[in-house]
């Protein structure tokens, strides 16, 4: 990163521009070191070795294509790369659709609202496996609610309880993640929603507005800052993750990062390098997917004036 | 073009009770002033009339009818809030029509009365801007635009000149003024401004604690106030304590001030003598008869008027004069009081 | 160094004292091994970890979830150059060996020089010493040493199924689940568990009636086309059977990832038979309340039940050599053995007629027990494993074939697996 | 009437948002209670509500520590997981706090030629998956003998902990404009003065916000600990993975579910007094 | 007790000047208000001579010593920030004794210094209290205490009193000057409110765009501005245009106003006349000589003054008077002009 310096009257201050400007280098430098040789290495190492680069294999046919080829070429692939995506999306914005609903029922007064407050944050502070494990225990043919289904007559063999689990409509993999992602982004709408105050809602109402007109066209594009880089951590999260779809998932097509957790424990290495060229295929359509989203935000937040 | 009545209004937050029964007739057309200390209740009074807040006893009447269980949406009230509670997103253009568009108004509508009040308020080449690119008293008429366009029979405003700075909050109380009595709403606004309040309002009420102190017209308020917190309030800058020796004279540690003699007042009383900076002549010279003696010892310079502070003694008098002969500090003076202008507590 | 401690050792310079003492130097051992088994991790801190603490050794039990992520360490490490590594030990078996073997990548032909190896059959002319000496049809050199010796057994759920119905052959299995949909499944492959499910099939589908044998030669011996001929009829009778599997009427087979999955299928009733490497496995998941209260063990498939032993190996760049040793050693101990055959189910590793009376009894008596059948059956309905090279093919081709429901014919999956396994 | 009112603008709750926040309230804790039983439970099939066999019945006969036995004893490494989660969680949020604070202050109050790029830069941790960097850091741990290794793992905590981190503190630091520094460097308060007298304690909201979330993240991590702790190093998503990975869930199984549960319990009770909400806000806000 | 010098002191940033060379003098002592609109660099000014901000050319100067180079914590400067800047997470107390206690000052000394600094703003019942938990006119006087503690040679003041209300911004600027001149000390204020600077200052910078356009005492500023700019920024309300007719005499739209003879304002010059509203006597009866000739159009009442507008046919002049007797809207009327007191530019 190049510093900047306007044109300055004297040398004398220029020197001590450049202090300024050193310090702040320093000041900036423990997070790039982490995020450039630790987070960038790891990306660019990945790159390379998807593309034929790994010695340490003994292969090294730099640049190779085949890996990105032969992945790209096959409609298992594509079949993954839908289902990672579909999970992906289906969870975000049913998380994003109850937490708003949440957050705007938090920013109520009602007598048990302490323990709600303790309450909706309990996902957030325990790892998604614990989630994986509770809906093992609720939602699997041997689960809770089929015992209780049978209990009342309605099946009498486990096989009879609708399939939840284990199935590529995901939706205990959907379900792990509304329940850890639910509270996240209710944590952030809410603390958007306490910023902005009552006051625009209340004027909308005195402007004649019902509560439907006043949520749509008041208060939702006020918290969507905050909406937005919420949902899009979630939605990163839910396309890179890889415990809930490969405990909970149909099994074959895998998401993409099952995948190449698969390429990765086959006995066979050859597959090694077909595991990267996964892994930065995940990285990729995550990127291309956040980018193009952000995009479309931005043009919005300056068609709203903003920046 | 409503008349607003509030019958022994009371609201109470939990067990704190912020507005103590209070009366309150506005007539149609009429331009009130909310005045009071900070956390008096101002707010609060606004906040119910508009239908914001359920008041916790007594009624609200527009034009004699009850609206306490009507929905803000539906009172044809307007209101602009203290921090104009614009709505960020929107252009000028769109918050001002806001208010008509989710009325479902027909389109041309709506765009010939944005044409007209835009006109009004002088905004129409901001018309496309967000309000962060807005200074401040541009803000403040597109929050009264906007709340103007509905034609609302009862217009609020909540200290809505508060953020300005002194040329910019006179530009606005002229215009203010100007627009309510060009289309003669009934008018309720809310400042903690003393001077504000007497410049715009018909008639001003003093709020103290929750509890309605006076309510008056502004000459009524600042010479004749009704109690000693309401003189306090009005900037009454020498108040001296005394007794009455008869109907039209009072003892006072100062001297003896000739007063018009005025019912309940009789001699023997114990009582507040009020005295206006500006009721009060400086001479330099003693007069023939009367005249509290004093010696300048303080000078503030306004540009238009000038402050003395007299010691008279045991109390310190300030008085006003327009700024055409300057005293000097240490001057001796004498005090002319007209007995007219002298107001008792 | 390590290094020159490893030659002199494997050149036989070294007394046994001197091991003891060069490992008491070391001071501790770490050993990487599949952590999925609560009864195993008690016992290794419980038992193992106390008895080398009195050989002067701290033992470090590293708990993996795949015996390849220790496999990878190892090679990694080898590749960085650094002559020490992070693993003592690996306990493994099948691929995993045979891809350390072929990377060199092995501490060398140890076993038999510990003082233990007495308690095992070297003796290449003796037919039972065959799961010494080779491990998945590759030759283990003497560098991994038997640990346990397991057999593929089934177990159905009395509660469920009548002694009558219960299947002893693949058409039996088939015929049960025409009557019973969705009642059974196997571990998806490529878990040795799931492939070893899929080896019997083939065994006993196939086409010339020879059984395992044809299966004990590596690639190299065997073309592609003669494997895929002998591996069709299994094949084609496994996806088959897909349509009758578990959830299969619900769109998809399902297929556990492990046997703690099918553990729990078969607990719930969801299927009505468990298979899975586990001779004792009835006896321990009764004891443990992971199988269900009238679980049997029974013969299945017929004459094709495989039989193996899983290893200990120890790494070329192995930091504590002389401490791995001792802990080998100890490992093949009756004392150990018993206790871990007691404490854990997992039979025996070691050749019961190469002990002392009071060795074999003192195995015999820690031995849960079978549910069901007798001993004689299993070793009479034994089978032996796939050559490792193989393996990885018929895993391949499952994956294609079954799996990924492939149009391909076999012969060209195999083929195609042949080049891959080539490069 | 009435009632349209109260809908209209009433602080107070709709039947709706009541009847949504029972569903809620059943939605995340209705899950614990067949975990609790099964925790205790020895044999518990189906279509049994309650188990069979309760663990304490077998308890006496049980070849090896069965459940809760097992969970508390050494064997089952959940002490061992926990510490190392906490503290590799404490070490990550001191160091992440200490690098980034002075960014953060830098980022909110200087502009300087590429910061929008290092922004962007910035935020990239949080959209690249774990998965895509896991593999590639490891065999750079290897290389570098991290992999396994306390340092190893708390390095690689710091990459997707650093984004959160960054952003709470930037927030508040623009929040608190620069007057009070240089009141107080006016009233004669040197720099390291400066900063623990007045800058720290003001910046506590963002701070204690940050920190926050960074031990979140670094206490959830499950691939990226997998990857580089190799093993040797467990924590409490690490251990439960191992545990559940087959799908299933037997007596410890569950008991170490609800112990992985405890510290996040904790920390909430006792950090739900500090927090304040608004402060998460900012760091959201984009 | 320092005296201060701005020598051709510039500031700009990147491209953007702030500060264009402003020579300035303040006296050891004296009391100096920077009056100018937003933005025209008057925090700027203050923050460069407390060292917060670095002159992008010419020089400071501290009793004739150049301090440039001197950083801030050595300058003995203190400085009261807009909004104060209390710390919020200490007691009153604590954030005014933080600058001694930071200097390791011996805690008796601090203890007695505390005690006595307390004493003088009032605030000792306080001291144990929060910023959060005080009134606007207490914060504003901590932060003044804290500042003073120090015993500062040059003391600054941004816009001390932008957000307090009429009532205590009166008490607070009567507080001020009171410790000012207690102390002696060279005090600089920031403000765009011109009463307020005139009010308390001895001599007033009126700066706009980054120029110092005029340099005066209060008086002099506002009777003699120096151009039409600062006219209207004092508050000028009535500016007419006309043509010298003599030295004493001025033809504008309005009629001819007479004026005092000044060099420079020659026959046939073109003039713009500037008439305080103050400086007019409102007749109601035609005057004998001169007088301009009006009707009353509006009458704002602000207590102590009334100020009417007067329709002159071109013009609308304002007179302010004392509120003594009321005129109505619509009278004609007739303006005197004292021709002393008439400004020409
Ligand atoms: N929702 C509430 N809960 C509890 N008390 C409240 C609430 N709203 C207002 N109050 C209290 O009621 C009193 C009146 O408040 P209100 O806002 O009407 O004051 P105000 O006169 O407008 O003051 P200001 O000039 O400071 O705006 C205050 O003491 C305030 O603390
Ligand atoms: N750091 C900066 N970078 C660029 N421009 C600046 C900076 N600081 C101030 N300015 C500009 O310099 C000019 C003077 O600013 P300054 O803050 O001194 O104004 P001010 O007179 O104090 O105004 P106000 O009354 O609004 O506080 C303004 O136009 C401002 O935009
Ligand atoms: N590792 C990033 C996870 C982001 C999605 N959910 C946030 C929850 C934080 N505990
Ligand atoms: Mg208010
Ligand atoms: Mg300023």
């Amino acid at each position: 990163m190049s510093v900047s310096s306007p044109p300055a009257p004297s040398a004398r201050l220029t020197a001590r521009e450049r202090r300024t400007r050193f310090w702040q280098m320093v000041q900036l430098m423990p997070i790039m070191a982490i995020l450039v040789l630790l987070f960038g290495g790891a990306l660019v190492l990945a790159i390379l070795q998807s593309l034929g680069f790994a010695p340490w294999f003994g292969v090294n046919t730099f640049p190779d294509f085949s890996y990105f080829g032969a992945l790209w070429g096959s409609s298992t692939f594509w079949a993954s790369l839908g289902l990672t995506l579909y999970y992906a999306t289906v969870s975000t914005v049913l998380a994003l659709i109850l937490g708003i609903l949440l957050a705007l029922a938090l920013v109520k007064t009602f007598p048990s609202k302490t323990f709600y407050k303790y309450l909706y944050k309990l996902p957030l502070m325990i790892p998604y496996t614990v989630g994986i494990a509770l809906a093992v225990l609720m939602l699997s043919n041997g689960g809770m609610l089929s015992r209780l289904a049978a209990f009342f007559g309605m099946i009498d063999d486990p096989s009879q309880f609708p399939q939840i689990l284990k199935t590529h409509y995901g939706w205990g993999i959907i379900a792990v993640y509304v329940w850890k992602q639910t509270p996240f982004i209710t944590l952030a709408v809410y603390a958007v929603l306490l910023g902005i105050g009552r006051e625009t809602e209340e004027a909308a109402a005195i402007l004649g507005a019902s509560r439907r007109t006043i949520f749509f066209r008041v208060t939702l594009p006020q918290i969507l800052p905050g909406v937005v880089s919420s949902t899009l951590i979630c939605f990163a999260f839910n396309v890179g993750a890889f415990e809930a779809p490969f405990i909970l998932g149909g099994g074959f097509p895998d998401t993409l990062p099952v995948v190449a957790w698969r390429y990765f424990n086959d006995a066979d290495y050859t597959l090694q390098l077909q595991g990267m060229a996964t892994v930065v295929s995940i990285g990729l359509v995550a990127g291309v997917i956040l980018f193009g989203y952000l995009a479309a935000y931005r043009r919005y937040e300056r068609r709203m004036g903003r920046n | 073009m409503t008349k607003v009545q509030l019958n022994a209004v009371r609201k109470q937050f939990g067990a704190f009770v912020a507005i103590e029964n209070i009366d309150l007739d506005i007539e149609s057309g009429e331009l009130v002033a909310l005045l009071g200390p900070s956390g008096c209740g101002k707010t609060t009074t606004l906040r119910m009339i508009a239908g914001l807040e359920r008041p916790s006893g007594g009624a609200i009447l527009f034009d004699g009818k009850d609206v306490s269980e009507q929905p803000v949406q539906d009172r044809n009230v307007g209101m602009v809030f203290q921090r104009y509670a614009l709505f960020p997103h929107m252009t000028v253009e769109k918050n001002v029509a806001f208010g008509l568009s989710v009325r479902g108004t027909p389109r041309d509508e709506i765009g010939e009365r944005l044409e007209e009040i835009l006109d009004v308020v002088q905004l129409t080449q901001f018309r496309h801007r967000f309000p962060a690119q807005l200074s401040g008293g541009q803000m403040q008429r597109v929050a009264i635009a906007r709340t103007l366009i509905t034609k609302p029979s009862v217009l609020m405003m909540d200290e809505p000149l508060a953020n300005l700075d002194t040329k910019l909050r006179g530009e606005m109380r002229r215009f203010i003024r100007d627009l309510q009595q060009r289309f003669g709403i009934t008018t309720i606004f809310v400042t903690h401004d003393q001077v504000e309040a007497m410049e715009l309002a018909d008639r001003v009420a003093v709020i103290f604690n929750g509890h309605l102190a006076q309510y008056d017209a502004p000459a009524k308020l600042y010479q004749q106030p009704a109690n000693l917190d309401v003189a306090d309030f009005m900037g009454a800058s020498n108040i001296v304590p005394g007794r009455m020796k008869s109907h039209e004279l009072v003892e006072t540690a100062i001297g003896e001030i000739r007063v018009a003699s005025r019912a309940g007042f009789d001699s023997g009383k114990d009582v507040q003598v009020m005295l206006r900076g500006e009721a009060i002549d400086l001479l330099t010279s003693q007069p023939a008869r009367g005249g509290v003696a004093g010696r300048v010892v303080a000078r503030d310079f306004f540009g238009a008027s000038v402050n003395y502070n007299i010691d008279c003694g045991t109390h310190q008098i300030t008085v006003s004069e327009q700024a055409r002969r300057l005293v000097d500090v240490g001057t001796p003076v004498w005090l002319s009081i007209d007995p007219e202008r002298v107001w008792l507590l | 160094d390590t290094a020159q401690f490893r030659e002199a050792f494997l050149a036989g310079e070294v007394d046994w004292a001197a091991v003891e003492a060069q490992a008491k130097d070391e001071g501790s051992v770490n050993l990487y091994y599949w952590g999925g088994s609560d009864l195993l991790n008690v016992w290794m801190d419980r038992v193992v970890a106390p008895a080398l603490e009195s050989q002067g050794v701290e033992l470090n039990p590293v708990r993996i979830t795949s015996t390849k992520d220790a496999v990878d360490l190892v090679l990694a490490e080898q590749n960085s150059g650094a002559s020490e590594g992070s693993v003592d030990m690996i306990w493994l078996n099948g691929e995993n060996f045979a891809t350390l073997k072929r990377q060199d990548a092995l501490f060398g032909s140890f076993a038999p020089l510990l003082p233990n190896a007495a308690n095992l059959e070297w003796n290449p002319e003796d037919e039972r010493s065959v799961l010494n000496l080779r491990d998945f049809g590759v030759e283990t050199g003497g560098a991994e040493i038997p640990w346990s010796g397991e057999q593929y057994v089934c177990a159905y759920n009395a509660d469920r199924v009548a002694a009558e119905d219960v299947p002893s052959t693949f058409e039996a299995l088939r015929s049960y689940l025409e009557e019973n949909p969705g009642k059974f499944t196997y571990i998806k492959p490529p878990h040795y568990i799931g492939n070893t499910f899929v080896q019997e099939a083939i065994y006993a589908h196939n086409p010339d009636g020879t059984g395992a044998e044809p299966f004990q030669q590596s690639s190299d011996q065997i073309p592609a086309a003669e494997l895929a001929r002998l591996i069709t009829p299994g094949m084609e009778y496994l996806r088959d059977l897909e349509p009758l599997l578990l959830d299969a009427a619900g769109g998809s087979p399902r297929y556990p990832e492990d046997n703690a999955a099918l553990d729990g299928l078969f607990l719930n009733g969801e299927v009505d038979f468990s298979c899975t490497f586990g001779l004792y496995a009835v006896a321990t998941g009764l004891a443990t309340g992971s199988y269900p209260e009238a679980a049997q063990q029974f013969i299945f498939p017929e004459g094709h039940m495989i039989k193996n032993k899983n290893y200990l190996a120890i790494p070329v760049n192995a930091p504590h050599p002389a401490a791995s040793l001792v802990l080998a050693n100890w490992m093949t101990s009756v004392e150990a053995q018993a206790s871990k055959l007691q404490q854990t189910g997992m039979p025996s590793g070691i050749d019961s007629w190469k002990l002392d009376e009071a060795g074999a009894k003192a195995i015999a008596e820690a031995s849960p027990g079978l549910v069901g059948v007798e001993q004689d059956a299993l070793d009479a309905n034994a089978a032996p494993d796939t050559n490792a090279t193989l393996v990885d093919v018929i895993e391949a081709t499952w994956l294609e074939y079954i799996e990924r429901d492939s149009s391909d014919p076999i012969e060209t999956i195999v083929a195609r697996a042949y080049e891959n396994l080539a490069k | 009437m009435a009632k349209k009112f109260n809908i209209a603008l009433s602080s107070r709750l709709s039947p709706f948002q009541k009847f949504y926040l029972l569903v809620i309230a059943g939605f995340i804790l209705g899950p614990f209670i067949p975990l609790i039983i099964q925790s205790f439970a020895f044999r518990w099939a189906w279509p049994d509500l309650l188990p069979g066999t309760w663990w304490l019945e077998q308890r006496e006969k049980a070849m090896a520590p069965l459940a809760w036995d097992y969970v508390l004893s050494p064997y089952s490494r959940v002490w061992e997981a926990t510490v190392n989660t906490v503290f590799i969680g404490t070490i990550v949020t001191v160091i992440c706090l200490a690098i980034c604070l002075p960014a953060a202050r830098v980022l909110a109050r200087e502009k300087f030629r590429g910061k929008s790029a290092f922004e962007f830069f910035l935020s990239l941790p949080l959209i690249v998956p774990e998965a895509a960097i896991g593999i590639a850091l490891l065999m750079m741990f290897i290389r570098l003998g991290l992999a396994g290794s306390y340092v190893g793992i708390i390095l690689a905590h710091l990459i997707p902990t650093i984004p959160y981190m960054v952003r709470m503190l930037t927030a508040v630091y623009q929040g608190l404009g620069r007057d009070f520094e240089e009141q107080a460097m006016i009233l004669g308060a040197s720099r390291w003065q400066v900063l623990r007298l007045v800058t720290l304690p003001m910046l506590l909201p963002g701070v204690v916000a940050g920190a926050l979330f960074t031990f979140l993240v670094s206490t959830n991590i499950f691939l990226l600990t997998f990857f580089l702790g190799q093993g040797q190093i467990v924590t409490l998503p690490t251990l439960l993975f191992s545990k559940i990975a087959g799908g299933t869930l037997d007596a410890s199984a569950a008991g170490i579910t609800l112990i992985v549960t405890l510290p996040g319990i904790i920390l909430l009770i006792i950090s739900e007094r500090f927090i304040k909400e608004e402060a998460f806000g900012k760091g959201f806000g984009n």
